[in-house]
């Protein structure tokens, strides 16, 4: 055993430090590549802010959001989940994810990217930033660790549709090979040129606005989610036996951490600390708000009482559909897309749930998915050149653009939506027909807590 | 001797406490129990899934006394738990084989 | 009701986006208005940071300091309050709060602003700020969103009054009216060139320096709170049964997040990452430092035990107490202040409410009212042009200036006072009077969780 | 009664006020030694951020750890060890501490700081900041508030050895002496140009390279911990009773705010908002990544299930181990330093601990100081002036330069122990003889939220 | 009259309840309790220290009935409770000397 | 049959069920309780309100057997736990009629 350790941890080490001898080694040659703009303090220090809110969002965020709705049983599971991906999904990102979403020129590469930035190679003394985001004065590796949060939030989302039920091991292979295959793919494909990117030369329907991850975030995850959702099969006793979450203290204090961390989620996306993070950050902070009360009215109006984790829910729903928009709409348009936000997102979860009686446990689906593609549609109806010269006005504005526009974003919507599917869907079988999804019965009876951790959640005699 | 069982609302507690103490009863254990009869439970709703809970939160009330005190006790419990509602709960009596008092191992009614 | 929805949803829809088609159609006019500063990357980072601080103090911060001091079954209650706070007074402040606060020029109308920024419309596209506060280098939508989240947080306060026992509709209604008739006139009056504003022509007694909110925030929170209290009477039980806090953790653990998030309260009120501001941050932590100790120690010494609530509530006194003065004094004085806070506080929770028997459930006056007045008065003592020539030198430094800033500073609290005060009563009066303010009693007895809002907080078997 | 707390309040009010007069007096002096640097907006932003993300990590970031990981009754002891902590170190420090950890100039005085900056008297106007940090564009105050947060949670952290056992008074002594004894010395030899610090003139070996705290934080507290725990004894039941961590949520979302607030720990540790600040995060969350997933994967090898508790102590122990090194190694040495940190503290914690059976509650010992002296040495070894020209190569890159500065690094490793551990044996015997150490038998059975604070964590029926 | 203690399986409680309600039982109490037996517990362990926890969550129910409903409630609950694998738990009986309906003050069957 | 039924320390929990089973004897069923006797609560007291705490903690323990072993298992547990304060618990034992094991449906005390 004691060899086999020591064997392991050489070749690992040997795995990841290579690279950085090569790397060394070739800092001579790397030098004249690199970029050497000024760094702003001002952009770097809200770069730096917002990377720490968005790892924020995933934990405490998230991991309270999530493990609070599942019952005693399985709480650190949940919050397993998340801490685990912030460690793994990093790592990822870190050796080879970062070079397949932003590496190469997505204008002539538009489906992958390549091999320049692996290991972080080629970027880590840049004290500016590559020549698709030139306008930035940010190292690129304040970039390539924002970016890397968002890597981590989305397999996150994904954990809602199977929570209490799924293996841990699949859960973290599925993880990487699905951050691997779908997700750095989207990532090149709307945010580094590649053929959904607006503007871009190979964009079909002249690309889509995504300007904080509406369609690389929300819907491939929420998509992606009910995937798991269908084929993973409902939980032990869905539909009889008592649910309820047990903890919607977490819940909603998750949410309110949700809120705050996503300032850095959309206000960041601008890269630096302009104007448009400031109006990202205000129609994101209006949606999340209008999203929070519409949701408490639909509950108040259909069923007597505003709950708690409808105005939670609703807030998250009106972040998540603010999100690709939030560097091209207005404050008023912001409240109207939070509203919708909440009123669709909850018939997502109430009705459309309960009618095709698949476990999304979570309604990952339901606030992301469905936030998502109402958000990307929304996009191509409020966006105003007003706000940002380098987008187009939306369909309220303007009917020819708008139309434009419009399209291009349900194209990429609905690309999204088939590729996370169908992606999702082939890498669970291949899962399951290798590893198993699901935990054993008993360990499901059991709860995901002592069964896969051996641990408990709360010791309170 | 006697064992009174009373499940009680939980905002009787104090009530029922001072009531026995004033009438020299001055041992008991409570436990936190949830109960189901006549009293409806309540539904709650989850993003529109839609639970209905039957089982109401009491506070289960356990009194050993001697037999001369039973009717003493459960009058007293009997007045201070009273609301009238759907719901106040129910005395159990038992006969119990023996007391003991673990500090002393007396046993019977020294032991209370 | 289907069409009853479709034809509210409509409405409510028209509503938001009338004003955005108006605005857009305005844009040629407005460009002439827009102010054009430049954009200072730091100042808006540090301001969007501040917000975002702001935000993080209602929720997680407050929502768990207050709802661990509640009973069990009222715990997602007081959640509740300050997260639908978080939506529906931020939609109130972008249609109209902001306009009445900050609107018009305080020297020229001094008791309210005008509508001139009604739905944001002016402001949207301003990469400046306007006249009043032409020394910043922010956009004015950064400036618009920091000062929202002090109207999210103001009205939260007030709910550890009434906590336990209110109507969650009413609630809902005093806050937007007390919003709109309260704090946004407050708002204009100190801080907007009004009657009450240092320096201002309008100026009673001179004006009052009210750096981060003494008066706006916490005396006129604290104050009507206790108008909560008294109008509404205590809680079913009060004083015979068992009322103790059903969990701490969230009580310190929210302290800690309010004494975080209260440097982007005191330090993001110098509206730029300047000397100012860092001199605020510096004061806060001290004051708070040593009300935390000063709220111990008077336990140890008269109870025999320092608690942990204690301790929180001293920091929080302390920074409550350091709020008005944190632009002005330095750190010396500033420990001093937040031993007196402490002090002070201490016996305003343990003596005057006992003694005058209202229910103020969580010391919304005790800390906010008493600790707010004590600061502005002390305001007056501490300042020194040193920290801010803006300023005047205190009664400490200078007995001239000293007191007519301190007549000043008297004078603006007391007017705080009784117009919270009279304003809340008639408020509470009218609701009462329409809606009702309390729930039945057999909701306060299931607790507000279940009969408010049919959720549970914990279901941990 | 009455008459003594007047004349108690009055005295501390004195003794806090007289520098406040002397200093205002004074300022006239003072005006000219005033450095009056230009302040960068985005620089200061940042280092505020910093300074609020340290505190964040004391509570609720550690508060939430440790708490977590101790018996229900003893949770609020926990926590208040934290949060009056915030209070008291920061007192102080402004006090006395911030001058005799960064008076005088290190070169000169290699030992301990001088009284310069008592009451923070000669800083408190400066705009710029004082001769050893000439290269920062931030007021000194800032400087001292962030360097205040380190001062908080470096004697916090020590609190896990004793958890569950420890007279509060004397832990509040204990804390104020080993802060004031320990601490500032410490700090004054690494970073203030003493006896340790890399190329000072006096520096022993050449002295050490120590970016955020390997030696002055994590070694000093950690070997202090680990003499506490040997002193003090096991708690009661040690090793029979069931003690396990009450609330693994707490501990896990606890170590996630760790993980966000370290982003200021360490980034922040670069002064400004600059390229080495974005280094420094970005080899902070690689780290923390690999450490949380080696610790879990050891766990799986070893044990056959990844364990949440395992996975946020690796992401710790990997904090820890790069924090010395974030200013200076790059990403892929980043990993491997998170992956040794994870495995080796894996041991120290389940191995070491057991062997020698000290009863270090929380492992602060396992993981701060067993953690902080391996990333103190590894500095040692990844060092790169690639990244920081002001430091040296490391043993990888180059034997000679690498050979020299790890002999610095073990040196100053080697005197931190020592110094710690004798100081800290010294304090507590001396406390024992005086105040005594721990709790009564019967305080200790009761849980100290009872017998020490006369409060209850949780009350949840 | 007789009082019936079942302790049995978390998650056969909903199934019991519905079964006992279906015979017309309508009344009972139930208790979180933590039970020892043959069902072995699991090991936890934390940062290498590693505990044996003995004890398994069980759920006890109480429910009160009259003598001639004695042997269809335990049945009931039997067949309803019953895995087959160890630790599906006990029923134990017990007679009860009185009952008494705190809301009415009725005694013994009535107050069922 | 018999069963014993005793409140005692938290802290003594451990020893008393490690005594019982190295008597043979390996089942019971144990609840958390609050208690009330001669043992005095504690006050608290939060932001000058004072509470006093009347019922402390205390773990109640259930043990069904055959009346054979009753004095066994009683004498066990009263050495076990006994500590000799105030405080230390009592022992309540009742006759029981019957007792089923739910996995096989065996009556009496094969049931155990
Ligand atoms: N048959 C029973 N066995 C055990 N407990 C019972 C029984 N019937 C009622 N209870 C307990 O008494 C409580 C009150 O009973 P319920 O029928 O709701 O009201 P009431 O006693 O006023 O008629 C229940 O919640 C339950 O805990
Ligand atoms: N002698 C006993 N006294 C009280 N409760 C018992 C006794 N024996 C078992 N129990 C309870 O019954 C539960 C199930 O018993 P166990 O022996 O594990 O399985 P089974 O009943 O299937 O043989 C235990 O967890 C415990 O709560
Ligand atoms: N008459 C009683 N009925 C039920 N439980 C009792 C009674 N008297 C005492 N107890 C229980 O026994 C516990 C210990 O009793 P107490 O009088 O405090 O100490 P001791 O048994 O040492 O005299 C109490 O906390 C309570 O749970």
């Amino acid at each position: 055993m004691d060899t086999r350790r020591v064997v392991m941890g050489g070749m690992v080490s040997l795995c990841l430090l290579w690279p950085a001898s090569v790397m060394r080694a070739d800092d001579s040659n790397q030098g004249e590549a690199t970029v050497t703009a000024e760094v702003s303090a001002g952009d770097n220090a809200w770069m730096m802010v917002s990377s720490a809110l968005v790892l924020f969002m995933t934990a405490p965020g998230l991991a309270m959001f999530y493990s609070g709705l599942v019952r005693r049983k399985n709480v650190l599971g949940v919050i397993m989940q998340c801490l685990f991906l912030m460690g793994i999904m990093s790592i990822v990102w870190s050796l080879w994810g970062y070079s397949l979403a932003f590496g190469g020129d997505g204008n002539v590469r538009p489906w992958i990217g390549n091999g320049e930035h692996l290991f972080l190679h080629s970027i880590q003394l840049n004290k500016g930033i590559g020549p698709i985001y030139t306008g930035l004065s940010i190292p690129e590796l304040t970039f390539m660790l924002f970016q890397g949060m968002f890597f981590i939030i989305t397999p996150a989302l994904i954990c809602g549709a199977f929570a209490e039920r799924m293996k841990f091991s699949t859960m973290v292979v599925f993880s990487v090979l699905w951050g691997t295959l779908v997700y750095c793919p989207l990532c090149h494909w709307v945010w580094d040129g590649g053929f959904l990117a607006y503007g871009s030369k190979n964009a079909i329907q002249g690309g889509a606005l995504d300007f904080a991850g509406g369609t690389v975030v929300h819907i491939s995850s929420g998509v992606s989610a009910l995937i798991c959702a269908i084929v993973m099969g409902r939980r032990l006793g869905y539909g009889t036996e008592d649910m309820r979450p047990h903890n919607l203290t977490y819940t909603t204090l998750g949410a309110a951490m949700l809120w705050v961390g996503w300032f850095g989620f959309n206000a960041g996306s601008a890269g630096a600390a302009n104007f448009l993070a400031t109006n990202a950050m205000v129609v994101t902070h209006l949606s999340a708000s209008s999203g929070a009360v519409a949701w408490a009215f639909m509950e108040w109006v259909l069923r007597g009482k505003p709950s708690v984790l409808g105005t939670a829910s609703g807030a998250v729903a009106g972040l998540v559909c603010i999100t690709p928009a939030s560097g091209y709409v207005q404050p008023m348009p912001a409240l109207v897309m939070g509203l919708l936000a909440g009123i669709v997102c909850y018939f997502a979860c109430s009705s459309l749930k309960s009618t095709f009686r698949y476990d999304d446990s979570l309604d990952a689906f339901g606030v992301h998915g469905v936030g998502g593609t109402l958000g990307a549609l929304l996009t191509g109806v409020f966006a105003t050149t007003a706000v940002n010269p380098l987008a187009a006005d939306g369909l309220f504005y303007n009917q020819d653009t708008g139309g434009q526009l419009l399209a291009g974003q349900a194209t990429a919507a609905g690309i999204t939506i088939a590729f996370a599917a169908v992606a999702s869907f082939i890498l669970l079988k291949i899962l399951d027909a290798t590893m198993g999804l699901r935990v054993s019965q008993q360990g499901e009876l059991q709860g995901l807590d002592l069964s896969e951790h051996g641990e408990e959640g709360y010791i309170l005699n | 001797m006697k064992k009174v069982e009373a499940v009680i609302r939980h905002f009787k507690l104090e009530d029922v406490k001072n009531a026995l103490t004033e009438q020299g009863i001055h041992g008991m254990t409570i436990t936190e129990v949830r109960g189901f009869g006549r009293q409806k439970g309540h539904k709650e709703t989850y993003r529109g899934t839609e639970y209905t809970v039957d089982f109401v939160p009491k506070v289960k009330m356990e009194i050993v006394c001697a037999d001369s005190q039973l009717s003493l006790t459960v009058d007293t419990i009997l007045k201070a738990a009273q609301t009238g509602q759907i719901g106040d709960g129910k005395i159990f009596v038992t006969d119990l084989k023996d007391v003991i008092r673990i500090r002393t191992g007396e046993i019977g009614e020294d032991a209370l």
